[in-house]
């Protein structure tokens, strides 16, 4: 067996003070500790500013959802501000039925979240 | 509502693997939208399976990487819409014992019983006589009722 | 080449219907790039088995609709790519008596056979002695011959 | 079971003296007929040329193929012109393994293969 094993590939880029984080692919079992990483290094890096750019994120699961819900804890613990953005409708969608919609700061648009 | 006796259209095998949880729903997905569901239904049904899944792997078989579970895919016999049986032979539990976070509390664990409560239009979960559990989903569109228990 | 003995990742069965090829194919193609196919050599492996497949529903059962089909995917064992084996309970024939048409002829039938040989890295076609035939497909990335027979 | 089965929804187009196809989805065993379907429709309404736009079709096997050369036969029988464009990667590489790119006029955008 070839462990060549699932990816996801997460830009992240540097816009003022804020880190956006930009995955490409399901955040599944599989991949939700890569996305996990990427935030923790993110925080780290002491950004006053996480935004998670969800444009290329097509589907969630819940672990996904606990990597979401465990980022915004230690966000607020260190003070940083995470807020979510362009969302596709199923992830949209995903986020309402386990009534997590009202619980993240959710923009339209990339631009919003850096502003917001 | 009974069960479809007809012969399931596909039924897979998978090896209790994380990485295979991404295949498995690109077919199902595929398979529930020609079966009528919209996209965010079809999106819905297969996260719900994939909850049940990844149950399966992590608490079933305690993410042993070699144990087998296998999915019965068939369209439902009344009206659009797909059924998914998922059959394993890990751990026999007593459902009642599965404890789900409520949807209010905010918590990284134990969002998976209650997402797929909310998923679909049937969910059972039970022990199999010869071993392992059984689980049944069912999803219809967004706006027929027909049929739901 | 000896075969992986490694137990399939994934076994599907499926009935013999032209409308399930499609959701085999988005299972497959996810498979074959978490293997490590590029895009283009996952979509040329997912049309080769497309093609036996469509063989086997038009040919091998000859339309019927309730025939069973087995196909089992495993990772190769010596390095990137992914084997598919197709398993039936059809019609059993000689493959030395399959004709598909020279690909320099242009006319509308008979393109399979030789798409699928120009298509993957290893194609084998055996009737089973247990009575319908077998078709055995490899595929690796683009620029990896390791193994290539 | 409910026969809801695999669709294929085709736009179809008048620009000036051509009709433009653009089928959406795979074309496979099960949907390659509704193609051959729409494609003779063409023909029979008398079109001067037909332009089959495939920017929205991710993949094409055998029975998709034949369908193509048997609509090449028919509209040289016709006199009519058939050209091909805007071809996602996976069907020009499907093409060229079936050495069907040089039988057909195949051009990059929708407008050459009207103007064409
Ligand atoms: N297939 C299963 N086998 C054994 N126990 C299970 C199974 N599915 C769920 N459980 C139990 O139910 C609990 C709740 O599951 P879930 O809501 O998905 O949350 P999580 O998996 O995050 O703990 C699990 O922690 C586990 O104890
Ligand atoms: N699984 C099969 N069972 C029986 N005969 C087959 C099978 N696959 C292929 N054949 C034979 O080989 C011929 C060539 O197949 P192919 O190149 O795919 O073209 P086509 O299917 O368009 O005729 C078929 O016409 C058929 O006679």
């Amino acid at each position: 067996m070839q462990p060549s094993g699932p990816t996801l590939d997460i830009v992240k880029e540097s816009v003022g003070s804020a880190t956006v984080l930009s995955p490409k692919g399901d955040v599944d079992m599989a991949r939700s500790p890569i996305m996990r990483k990427a935030i923790a290094e993110a925080l780290k890096a002491g950004s006053a500013k996480v935004v998670l750019d969800l444009s290329g994120v097509p589907y969630m699961d819940s672990s996904g959802l606990a990597t979401l819900v465990e980022a915004l804890q230690n966000c607020r613990k260190a003070q940083i501000a995470l807020s979510l953005c362009a969302l596709t409708p199923r992830v949209r969608s995903i986020l309402e039925i386990a009534r997590l919609n009202t619980v993240f700061a959710i923009h339209e648009s990339r631009d919003a979240a850096i502003a917001g | 509502m009974a069960d479809s006796l007809a012969e399931p259209e596909i039924q897979v095998q998978i090896l209790s693997r994380p990485e295979l949880l991404a295949p498995v729903r690109s077919m199902v997905n595929a398979l529930a939208q020609d079966a009528g569901l919209d996209d965010i239904s079809a999106c819905h049904l297969v996260l719900a399976m994939d909850e049940a899944l990844t149950n399966i792997i992590r608490h079933g078989y305690a993410g042993s990487p070699d144990g087998r579970i296998w999915i019965r895919l068939s369209q439902l016999a009344d009206g659009p819409g797909l059924r998914v049986e998922i059959v394993d032979r890990a751990r026999t539990v007593d459902p009642d014992q599965f404890r789900g976070r409520d949807l209010d509390e905010i918590r990284p664990g134990g969002l998976g019983m209650h997402l797929m409560r909310s998923l679909v239009d049937r969910l059972e979960h039970a022990p199999r006589p010869e071993g392992g559990m059984r689980v049944v989903l069912e999803k219809r569109p967004a706006h027929t009722t027909a049929g739901v228990a």
